[in-house]
Order: C-alpha cells, then sequence, then structure tokens
C-alpha cells in the first residue's frame, strides 16, 4: 500500500511537471501581455513593468522562476487585482464549490435513481423516455442551455434572479442571506445538473444491466431474497463501486465546465474570474487556475483509486 | 483497407459481391432494427441537406446587408426572421451548418487519426515508444479540455490569425485535445486484442509483422473506432459552439451555430429579439442528439458488450 | 526406440510477481518448474494435469510463443529458443499449434478461407491460383464442406469452429502438433467427432503430437505416453498401458480414482484427496504435492524428489517408490 | 415407494429473441421423490438448465418465459404464487447451487454476510444467532477455520472452496430439495470428486431430494437413482440409473455412452454422433434427433414420437420402440 502510494506520488509529479512545462509553454507562446496590452501606458513605463515583473528575461529563466516560486504556493501577483493569485482563487473558490457540490450532489442522486429503475425495468416505456432524455440532456451546448433557461424562467417567467450571487445592493444577513444566495443558485445548479446527469444516468444504467445479468445476482435471487435486497444491496453496491473513480475526473471537469455556467450566471465563481483574466490577459491568474486545474485532476484521480482501492475487496491494497 | 479486400478476394477466388461484406450488412440489418438510432440517422442526413444544399434555394443565400430589413421577427419572407444586418437567418443558419459540420467532422477525422496512428504504435510495439506516447496523452488529458481550448483560442487571437484560416486551425485544436483517450481507447483494444487465442495463432502461424497488424489487430479495432467516432463529431460540434460562442473559434464573417449564438451577449437581444440566437442553438442541439442516437445505435449493433 | 522429435530440458517458465515502488519483481508465479521429457518422432505425447500444473505454459514455451526463463527446447536438434526471428518463422510452418477455445481463436474479421489459406501465402508456400484449391482440399479432410471457405466463423458451431482451427495448421503440413486442450470445450458428442479427426490425420499425415488435456479418458485414447504434470514439475511419465496399470505415483493414482466412471455397477475404492491444489505462486516445499499426499512422510516435506526410471521407459518423481 | 416431491408435467419454457422463438425446453415432464437423486444429462442448449430455472421462477424475464405446462412442489402450483410466495420458497424449500462457484458469489461481500443472508430472511435469525449457524455450516461442508472463512471475501478462496461455500448456502434452510446445476464442471476431477462426496453426503444425511444437472455421464452413473435424458428441449428417455446404462434404448442415448472415451475401454475408435444439435428455432414436427441418428426412418422426419413406457419405470421416445409398446 505504501509502495503504491509512493509510486503514484512520484507519478503525479512527473505528470505535474509535465503540465506545467505545458502550460507556461502555451502562455509564452501569446504574444502581447497585460503591459501591452494597455494603450495608456508610454514605453518607458511599459519597459519598466516588464522589468518588474520579469517579463524581460529568457522564457526558460521565467518558466524556472515562476515554477520555484509555484513549489512553494506562490503563483504570483494578478495583474489586474493586484493580490497574490492564491489568495484570489481561494477567495472565489468556494463560490464555485458552491454550486459544483451542490449540483454533483444532484447529479448523482438523480442519476443513480434513474438508471437504476431504468435497468430494472429495461425496454420499458420509462426505461425508453430515461435513454432519450439522457440523450438530450448530453446533447445541449453549456452556453445555450443556460441561455434558454435565463431566458425562460428568470426574463418572461420571472422565476429567478438572472444572474449573479446576491441581488445588487442588497444587504440581508442572516437566513435572508442564505435564501437569497440559494435563490440565485437555483438556476445555474439546475443548469449544470442537467448537463451532468445524462452521461451519469447512461452509465448506471448500463453498469446495473450488466451486474444484473450476473451468476451472482441470480445465486441471490435463487436464496430467496427480497428483489430490494436484490437490486440495492448485491447490484447497486457493484454498480457503484467503479463509479468511485467516476468521481476523481468529475470533480475537476466540473470546474473547468462550470466556467461557461458562471459565465453566463454571472456567478462569481473562479470560471468568472477566469474569463475576465482572459480578457485582460491577465497570465499569472490564468496560469495559477489552470495550474490549480491540472492539481486538481492529479490529486483527485489519487485520492479516486485510493478510495477505489479500499471500498473494493478484490482490489484493497495492502 | 481497401488492400485487405483486394488481396482476399484475390485469395478465395470466385466471390459474389453480395457476400464480401456480409459482416457489415449485418451490422445495418441490426441498426435498420433500431428505430431510435434510424430517426437519429435520417434527421442528420436531413440536415446535411438543409446545410450543404439548402443555401440554393435561398433567395437570400448572397447574404448581402440589407439595411431595411434589419433585425425583423419571423415573417412569410423571412420564415426565421432577419439580423442585424438585415440578413436573413434561415439561410445563415445553413451556412453556419456548413461550418459547423464541417469542423466536427474534420476535427474527428483529424482525431481519429492522430489517436489510433499513436494508439496502434503504443499498443503494437509498447517499451519506451509506448511509455513516450501515453505520458504525453495524460499530461494533456490533466488539463479539463475546455480551459485548454480557451488558452489555445486565446493564443490565437493574439496571433491575429486571418478569419480565414481560423477554421482550419480550429479543428486542429479540437483534434488535438481529442486524440488523447482515443489513443488510451484504441491502445487499450491492441493490448486486450493481442491476448486473444486468434492472435497467438498468428505467432503460432508464423505470419508477418505487416500481416498481423494490418489484418487481425487493425480490422478488429475498427469497429469500436466507428463508434467513438461517431459521437466524437457530436463533441467536436459542440466543442467549437463553445469557442465561437466566446469569440475564441470561428470568428465572424464566417457564420456558424456557435457564433451566431453571440447575438445573446447583447441584453436587448438576448431579451426580445429570441428569433437570433435561438435557433442555431437547437440546431446544433438536434444535430448533437441525432449524433448520440446514432452512434448509440452503431454501439449496439457493431459490440453489444462494449461499455462507454 | 525411435529418435526424439522434441527434447525439453530443464524448462523453466516463471512469471514475475511486481510490486514495490519501481515495480521490481518480488516473487515468480513458478508455472513450468523444471520439465524434462522428449518426445517421440510419430508418437503421442499426452500431458495430464489440473489447472495450475502449468501443461498448458509448457506446451506455449516449446513452440516458443512465450518465452522461457530458462532451459532448452530442441525440435530436431535445432533449439528454439536460440535461433532468429527469420530462423523461426521459416520453421513454423512444421510445428502447429491448436487452441483450445474455439471462439476466441479465429479471427471474427476473416472469412474461412482466408483465416485457413493466408499463412500458405505469407509464406510463399503455394501460388494464389492454388491456395483456393487446396484449402477446400483441406476443409474436406477436416469434415467440412467446400462451401464453407466464403463463410464467417460466426456461422459455426463450436466443433465445426475447432475443425477449422485444425484445418487452418494442417494446410501448412506440419510434422509437430501442440494441442491445447483441444476438446474441452466440446460437448461429448462434439467431442468424439474431433478426437477421432486427431486420430485420423495422425494416421494419414505420420503426425507427432503433444496432447495437453485435463480429461484422462481422452488422453488414454488418444496418446501412447503420457506424462502427468502437478504444480508446474513432472511427476511421473510413462507408456500409456503402463501408466493405466501401473501407476507409481500418488497422486496420478488419486487422479485416476477421481474420474467418474459411466457405469453405475461399478463400486470402486476411491482416494479423495484432501485439500486444495496449491497456488504455484507460493508452492509447497520439498515433495509439491505432499500436502495432499495420503502417504506422505518428513521426508517428502523436505526434499524434493526427482524423475527417475523406475522401470524401462517409466519415470516417476517419488521418493516411496 | 414415497411421494413426488416435485412434479413437472408439459412444461414448456420458450426464449423471444429477435431471430424467432426459442423454444428451450419444450414440454418436459419429471418428478423426483423425496431423498431421491435425479439426473438430467443433456448437451448444451438441451435445456437442462432452462428447465431448473422454471422451477425457481428465475428464467430471464422479459425474453425468457414459462408458457405452458405445471410444476407442483409438494402439492403446491408453483407457478401460480404470488412472487412473494415464490421468493420465500426460493433458498428456503428449494435451493439452488450453480456450475461457476468463482463468479456466483457476490465478490464485495463477505462469505459470511452472503451465508448469513438466507437465515435471516427465512429462518429470521438474529445477527448473532445467524452468525453461529454459518459458523457451523462452513465446517459442516468441510472447510477448516470457519471464524477466519466468515471474513474472507470469494476472490480469496478457491473454486473448491467456493463451492463448499454455496453448497453451505444451499443447505443452510435445511431444503427439501437441492438443485445442482453442473456443480462440478468448472471445478478440477480431484476437487469435483470431493464435491461428490459432500452432495451424496448431505443427501444421506438429510434426506434431501436432488435434482442434479450435468453433461458428464460418469457424475450421472455415480449419483442418479433415476435419469432423464434431454435433447434439443424434449425428454428423450428416461429410467432408473442402471436400467437406463445397462439397456439405453434411444439411439442418442447409446450414441452419448458410446462416444464418451472410458478409462480402461478403449476403442480403435470412438463412436461419433455426426452432425450437430438442431437449432431450436422453427423446428418442424419430427424426431429431433432424425438427421443425426443412425437408425432414422420414414417416419421419424414426418411426426415426433412420444415419451412411451416400455419396461417397469424405463420411458423412451423413439419410434424404434412404437411397435413393441403395442402401436404401429
Amino acid at each position: 500500500m505504501k509502495a503504491y502510494i509512493i509510486r503514484r506520488l512520484l507519478y503525479m509529479v512527473l505528470t505535474l511537471f509535465g503540465a506545467s512545462v505545458l502550460i507556461f509553454g502555451l502562455y509564452a507562446l501569446t504574444p502581447g501581455d497585460f503591459v501591452d496590452n494597455n494603450p495608456k501606458l508610454t514605453d518607458e513605463r511599459k519597459a519598466e513593468l516588464k522589468q518588474m515583473y520579469g517579463l524581460d528575461k529568457p522564457v526558460v529563466e521565467r518558466y524556472f522562476v515562476w515554477l520555484g516560486n509555484a513549489v512553494r504556493g506562490d503563483f504570483g501577483y494578478s495583474l489586474q487585482y493586484q493580490q497574490p493569485v492564491t489568495s484570489l482563487l481561494s477567495q472565489y473558490i468556494w463560490n464555485s464549490f458552491l454550486i459544483a457540490s451542490a449540483s454533483t450532489l444532484f447529479t448523482w442522486l438523480i442519476a443513480i435513481v434513474i438508471g437504476v429503475i431504468s435497468a430494472t425495468r429495461q425496454y420499458s416505456f420509462f426505461d425508453s423516455a430515461v435513454t432519450i432524455g439522457a440523450f438530450a440532456a448530453m446533447s445541449f451546448p453549456s452556453f445555450f442551455a443556460g441561455l434558454l433557461i435565463i431566458k425562460f424562467f428568470a426574463v418572461d417567467l420571472g422565476w429567478f434572479p438572472p444572474g449573479g450571487m446576491i441581488t445588487t445592493g442588497s444587504n440581508a444577513t442572516g437566513l435572508a442571506y442564505v435564501w437569497e444566495v440559494i435563490d440565485h443558485m437555483f438556476l445555474p445548479v439546475l443548469v449544470l445538473t442537467m448537463l451532468g446527469v445524462g452521461s451519469l444516468t447512461r452509465y448506471f444504467r448500463t453498469n446495473m444491466l450488466e451486474i444484473i445479468r450476473q451468476d451472482f445476482i441470480r445465486t441471490a435471487r435463487a436464496k430467496g431474497l427480497k428483489e430490494k435486497t436484490v437490486v440495492y444491496k448485491h447490484a447497486l453496491r457493484n454498480a457503484l463501486l467503479p463509479a468511485i473513480t467516476l468521481l476523481g475526473f468529475e470533480l475537476p471537469a466540473l470546474f473547468g465546465g462550470a466556467i461557461i455556467t458562471e459565465k453566463i450566471f454571472n456567478w462569481p465563481g473562479v470560471g468568472q474570474l477566469y474569463m475576465q483574466a482572459f480578457s485582460l490577459r491577465d497570465y499569472p491568474l490564468l496560469m495559477g487556475f489552470t495550474m490549480f486545474l491540472a492539481i486538481l485532476t492529479v490529486v483527485s484521480n489519487l485520492l479516486a483509486d485510493l478510495l477505489y482501492g479500499v471500498a473494493d475487496p478484490r482490489v484493497r491494497l495492502k | 483497407m481497401s488492400s485487405i479486400v483486394t488481396e482476399t478476394a484475390g485469395l478465395a477466388g470466385t466471390r459474389t459481391g453480395a457476400r464480401r461484406s456480409s459482416l457489415w450488412r449485418d451490422t445495418f440489418a441490426k441498426l435498420k432494427k433500431n428505430k431510435v438510432a434510424m430517426c437519429g440517422l435520417v434527421f442528420l442526413v436531413i440536415m446535411f441537406l438543409f446545410c450543404f444544399i439548402g443555401p440554393f434555394f435561398s433567395p437570400y443565400a448572397s447574404g448581402k446587408v440589407n439595411t431595411v430589413m434589419i433585425n425583423k421577427p419571423p415573417s412569410m419572407a423571412h420564415w426565421l426572421g432577419t439580423d442585424n444586418l438585415g440578413r436573413d437567418i434561415l439561410t445563415r443558419l445553413m451556412q453556419a451548418g456548413r461550418i459547423s459540420l464541417t469542423v466536427g467532422l474534420a476535427a474527428m477525422l483529424l482525431s481519429v487519426f492522430i489517436g489510433s496512428v499513436l494508439g496502434v504504435v503504443a499498443g503494437y510495439y509498447r517499451g519506451v515508444v509506448d511509455q513516450i506516447v501515453m505520458r504525453f496523452a495524460d499530461i494533456l488529458m490533466t488539463i479539463p479540455g475546455l480551459p485548454l481550448l480557451f488558452i489555445i483560442g486565446a493564443i490565437l487571437s493574439e496571433w491575429k490569425v486571418p478569419t480565414d484560416y481560423r477554421i482550419y486551425i480550429v479543428m486542429l485544436m479540437l483534434s488535438l485535445i481529442g486524440w488523447p483517450e482515443l489513443a488510451r481507447l484504441v491502445r487499450s483494444q491492441i493490448l486486450s486484442l493481442r491476448e486473444r487465442e486468434f492472435m497467438q495463432a498468428t505467432e503460432s502461424l508464423g505470419l508477418r509483422d505487416h500481416r498481423k497488424l494490418f489484418f487481425h489487430l487493425l480490422p478488429n479495432t475498427i469497429p469500436i473506432l466507428i463508434v467513438v467516432a461517431t459521437l466524437r463529431v457530436g463533441g467536436a460540434i459542440l466543442s467549437e459552439s463553445v469557442l465561437s460562442y466566446l469569440g475564441l473559434g470561428v470568428v465572424p464573417p464566417t457564420p456558424t451555430w456557435g457564433n451566431m449564438i453571440d447575438a445573446a451577449n447583447t441584453l436587448i437581444d438576448f431579451q426580445k429579439r429570441p428569433w437570433l440566437w435561438i435557433p442555431p442553438g437547437f440546431a446544433i442541439f438536434a444535430t448533437v442528439i441525432s449524433i448520440n442516437l446514432l452512434g448509440d445505435g452503431l454501439r449496439d449493433a457493431l459490440d453489444p458488450k462494449m461499455k462507454r | 526406440m525411435r529418435e526424439a522429435l522434441v527434447e525439453v530440458k530443464q524448462l523453466k517458465k516463471y512469471y514475475p510477481i511486481t510490486g514495490g515502488i519501481f515495480g521490481r519483481t518480488i516473487g515468480h508465479v513458478k508455472a513450468v518448474d523444471d520439465v524434462s521429457f522428449a518426445i517421440r518422432k510419430g508418437e503421442a505425447f499426452g500431458l495430464v494435469g489440473e489447472s495450475g500444473s502449468g501443461k498448458s505454459t509448457t506446451g506455449r514455451t516449446i513452440l516458443r510463443l512465450t518465452d522461457k526463463t530458462a532451459g532448452e527446447v530442441k525440435y530436431k536438434g535445432v533449439d528454439l529458443h536460440a535461433v532468429s526471428k527469420q530462423e523461426l518463422r521459416r520453421l513454423r510452418p512444421s510445428m502447429q499449434f491448436i487452441f483450445q477455445d474455439p471462439y476466441s481463436s479465429l479471427n471474427p474479421r476473416l472469412r474461412v478461407g482466408d483465416a485457413i489459406g493466408e499463412a500458405l501465402m505469407d509464406h510463399g508456400l503455394a501460388d494464389k491460383s492454388e491456395i483456393r484449391e487446396r484449402v477446400q482440399e483441406v476443409l474436406s479432410l477436416c469434415g467440412l464442406a467446400p462451401y464453407h471457405i466464403d463463410r464467417f466463423p460466426h456461422e459455426f458451431s463450436g466443433g465445426q469452429r475447432q475443425r477449422i482451427g485444425i484445418a487452418r495448421s494442417i494446410i501448412l503440413q506440419p510434422e509437430f502438433i501442440v494441442a491445447d486442450e483441444p476438446v474441452s470445450a466440446l460437448d461429448v458428442s462434439i467431442q468424439a467427432q474431433i478426437i477421432n479427426l486427431f486420430s485420423d490425420l495422425q494416421e494419414k499425415k505420420e503426425l507427432t503430437y503433444l496432447f495437453i488435456s485435463h480429461d484422462l479418458s481422452v488422453v488414454e485414447h488418444l496418446c501412447t505416453r503420457i506424462g502427468v504434470m502437478y504444480l508446474g514439475s513432472l511427476v511421473e511419465i510413462a507408456p500409456r498401458d503402463e501408466l493405466f496399470a501401473r501407476p507409481l505415483h500418488p497422486y496420478t493414482r488419486a487422479l485416476l480414482s477421481a474420474v467418474p466412471i459411466p457405469d453405475p455397477r461399478l463400486k470402486r475404492e476411491r482416494i479423495v484427496l484432501r485439500g486444495d491444489i496449491p497456488s504455484p505462486a507460493n508452492p509447497p516445499k520439498g515433495c509439491k504435492f505432499h500436502t495432499r499426499c495420503p502417504l506422505a512422510t518428513d521426508r517428502c516435506k523436505e526434499e524434493v524428489p526427482v524423475l527417475r526410471l523406475a522401470d524401462s521407459d517409466h519415470q516417476v518423481a517419488c521418493h516411496l517408490v | 415407494m414415497t411421494n413426488a416431491l416435485l412434479t413437472i408435467d408439459h412444461l414448456q419454457t420458450h426464449f423471444f429473441t429477435p431471430s424467432g422463438v426459442v423454444k428451450a425446453v419444450n414440454d418436459i415432464s419429471l418428478r423426483v421423490r423425496e431423498g431421491e437423486t435425479v439426473c438430467i444429462v443433456g448437451e448444451s442448449g438441451c435445456g437442462k438448465s432452462v428447465t431448473a430455472m422454471s422451477v425457481l421462477g428465475l428464467v430471464a424475464e422479459p425474453q425468457g418465459k414459462v408458457v405452458g405446462g405445471d410444476i407442483r412442489f409438494d402439492g403446491v402450483d408453483l407457478l401460480q404464487l404470488s412472487p412473494l410466495e415464490k421468493q420465500q420458497l426460493r433458498g428456503n424449500d428449494i435451493a439452488m447451487i450453480f456450475q461457476e462457484p468463482m463468479s456466483s458469489l457476490n465478490p464485495v461481500l463477505t462469505i459470511g454476510e452472503q451465508i448469513m443472508e438466507p437465515l435471516w430472511e427465512h429462518l429470521l435469525l438474529s445477527k448473532k444467532e445467524a452468525r453461529a449457524k454459518a459458523i457451523e455450516l462452513i465446517s459442516l461442508v468441510g472447510i477448516p477455520r470457519p471464524e477466519e472463512i466468515m471474513n474472507a471475501y470469494p476472490h480469496q478462496l478457491s473454486g473448491g472452496m467456493l463451492q463448499r461455500i454455496m453448497i453451505a448456502i444451499a443447505i443452510s434452510c435445511n431444503p427439501r430439495l437441492l438443485i445442482a446445476d453442473e456443480p462440478t464442471t468448472a471445478l478440477d476431477v480431484t476437487i469435483q470428486a470431493q464435491i461428490l462426496d459432500l452432495l451424496r453426503e448431505i443427501k444421506e444425511t438429510y434426506n434431501t431430494a436432488i435434482l442434479l444437472i450435468t453433461h458428464d455421464l460418469g457424475v450421472v452413473a455415480e449419483m442418479a437413482d433415476y435419469v432423464v435424458v434431454m435433447y434439443a428441449g424434449k425428454v428423450i428417455e428416461e429410467g432408473p440409473v442402471l436400467e437406463l446404462f445397462s439397456n439405453p434404448r434411444h439411439p442418442y442415448t447409446r450414441g452419448l455412452l458410446q462416444a464418451k472415451p472410458v478409462i480402461g475401454q478403449r476403442k480403435k475408435r470412438l463412436n461419433s454422433i455426426p452432425g450437430q444439435v438442431p437449432n431450436l428455432i422453427g423446428l418442424a414436427d419430427s424426431c429431433y434427433f432424425h438427421d443425426r441418428c443412425e437408425s432414422c426412418m420414414s417416419v421419424c422426419r414426418l411426426k415426433q414420437p412420444e415419451l412411451k413406457q416400455i419396461d417397469d419405470g424405463h420411458r423412451v421416445a423413439c419410434w424404434l420402440y412404437e411397435e413393441e409398446s403395442g402401436l404401429a
């Protein structure tokens, strides 16, 4: 077990190193930066700023400086906000985490319930409806789904606020504040859930269908167990196990995927921050966030694999 | 593939054309029974006709600016209304579809090509080549697709790539982020096929390497490639639309479904002129769902045991 | 005594078990652990054993379908594991392998005619024009119809597929065939057809067989000399009649008595072995069979018995014989 | 003679596939008496397993369905039972073990949990009682260190051990009938001998009736009191074991007995049955064996023979014996 974790950690560091080269390389390729893009600055001032931010040094040197700082947890200063990238990210990350975790929760709950029911009633009307519905959910461009929902629920019906996290100018506190946030969360979470639920439902349905045909399910039935026990204890447990590793992909993908949704709903999360940083070419922030995603991906993959190793007796690590 | 057919045909001598493709005929027969998948297929054909032939029947195909007819809601003359330059939305939808479908198809072809070549090389030769290819794939896969696309898209904007070329570059970008997953898939297929007894039989028969590769290994990965490739087109169309919507992909005046929805970024168009941005959104949705349904049908027909 | 066609000397095949931070080898599954025997020209040598006995790995290693760990395999005096790839390829047609699973041993996307004929073409053993004819010939030899040539494997039953697999080997005019459990996936009535096909072919083509099976009755029917394997080692080798009349190793005796006989009147004294077959990753010390042997002594726990001649042409590895 | 415990009459189980209706079990009848071992023997696809699954109501729906006949267990018509009643019967009065012990146990639950489940469900034991009983059952089937085994997972045990565990689960509620579907096919010969011994022991100790399904005539000869031979979904011959083996009547039964190589009875050539088992879709009214039969007559191609009594307790479905029983 220990050896396995160490091996994985070593490998993880290597992968992250590769990713950092890739990320830095991509940004270094880009002509123009925060300083160049600001027409108000004089040439002298530009040169001064460039020296200050180290933008005048060769690429390789800049990379190692950046990497050296990054390893110490310092991703530099956001040029736009004049704040350390890490503190900026940690400020906004919780807002993102709020809608990401809420939608993950709903996605999994809905996907498990619907997936199991449709697998136990394969070829029924319900099953066909679920199948088509799942494909529909997978086929919406995320931004279009967001736009449609805002247009319909916020603009036309006026049931929910069209964006933001709190009503502009509101100074609600306590429960009223919580309620206001929930009100604003509703639509973005709905969109994220809708976008994610399709493929996960398909996953659970396929998995359950496969498991229900296995010999040990026949044994469970032959033992005279209740159908509920057979489906929810014997089959579902087996279907859930491999899904643990999915979680490892889901989480980072959700942060990546929520970028669009956050932008559309004007939700003050890292995605929104990221999109703004884009238009202003705030490279330290962009690189910091991209690196954060890469770290999140690698770490959550490792955690998911370890969790799976603990949960599944067949691969239980020694 | 063609060399296989000719060589085997030569080997077996008198063979009727009808028998030749019986495995594919079986597949198609199975697919035909799947009503949902057939609906998808039929719709896709209609969509293609609509986009590629439709403009020839439209009186507004020239796309001339018409200052009198700006932002008009749907009417008898303009079924889906007109845009801020007075162009017919329906016609633009067709022209945009050409680009979106082409980008989707081309990106798929390119990523399938790169992915399968690298996957085959990695899986067949293993060792160092395998390590290099797969580690590189791993690194690319650590960054979620969208942010990676945004970065590359932003670079493009900075390089001031002429708008005419951007569509090719978008294709390249999409295949660049698409290939690692395909390479992994093909590699794992090759690795598991190698363990099958018929591959050991080729060793026992003393067949040459190229024969093992092109007659035994590759033909057996084609079914799964077809399915994944089909689904890929849908994914590429979706990604392209996001990029173009954000102005990081194909940019006007070249129309795509994605950048048509860009109209929604103006508050007044978004709230009051839904005919500007809802039709392209539904065109994307309908195309992608058809592709997904067809792909799922193909999966069932080609290999029912295959999992996603 | 006829000359040996194949000589196996101290053959070992270990599969590494990896672990640790850098995936070091921390142990071995000793699938084949020091096996020596010879197969004489024209005979059918049977290799029997239960799962984990390494009989199948022995067969594969003999034909160099997997690489050996140690030892040598001489085919007509040539060490198969020492020759170059080109030389090996040149030798391939004369020694063929027949697989157990008739479903996975045929490429699903290749027509029967192509599957059987391609090796002829690839080795340049026949003109393109005559291949089809040769394929049809060999199809009828193996009990299939010439019109089957254009069909795909999935159109056939298990028994017919096994015939296709046999035809694929036979067309190369081999001298030596390793057949790995070729009938164990088949039903009794079909099994008999395939066993008969094996005997017919041997008669017509003067073949030498290495016939691997877990089924003693099949081996008794087809083979003239038999080796019994247990956990990677050969425990007994003897001519058929000798082995069945006078089994010397306690394992062979137990194996023989465990096979159910389809005769309800027959009441036999049966030796039921205790316990399970140990894992080849962690075989018992001394005689590998001592954990289940009803006669085991202290010596068996310590000392590995060597295969030695107990009688003319009857070898056994047991301290008690 | 003891009473019939299980009576199957004219059972028909069909599978509705895209290429047609597969009549997997096509009008078969058989009975199992208390304490008796009945063997159903036949080759793959003859419907022997489907028969067993039909008894327990485990045929995979909606493709498979019992479409006719009835199954009575101790006088109760099983096909008329509600799902709840069926569930209470399974594992309790009728238990079953399967061919593949490796895949027949849930990989993510402990052995102990899986043995205790039916004890909770049917015998309503408390956790503690169930645990004690489970440990007792494990040692009963001859596995040492039962406490350790309780906490083990299936992948940690060998095939033979797992089959013993399956047997422990099956006998946990003292069933009156044990259905064993190819219980030793996946096991090695020396392990097979152990399992067959165990089954015999259980039968003698508890007077459990056994319906044993197998393709191996050797196993039949060792275990059976009464034998039923199936071919293509039909019973073609049945009789007490001694009678059937010493005096097989149906050409298929004879063929099977001669096709199997037997240790110590070597022949120059095995008598094989030519051809293949027919496709079960769209069979015409004929003897299903006619195209492989060496004594095929014209009537065999036109009409299906019925199962007729020819001797005391020996029944055969073959036109060769129709005259003997007094019919033309």
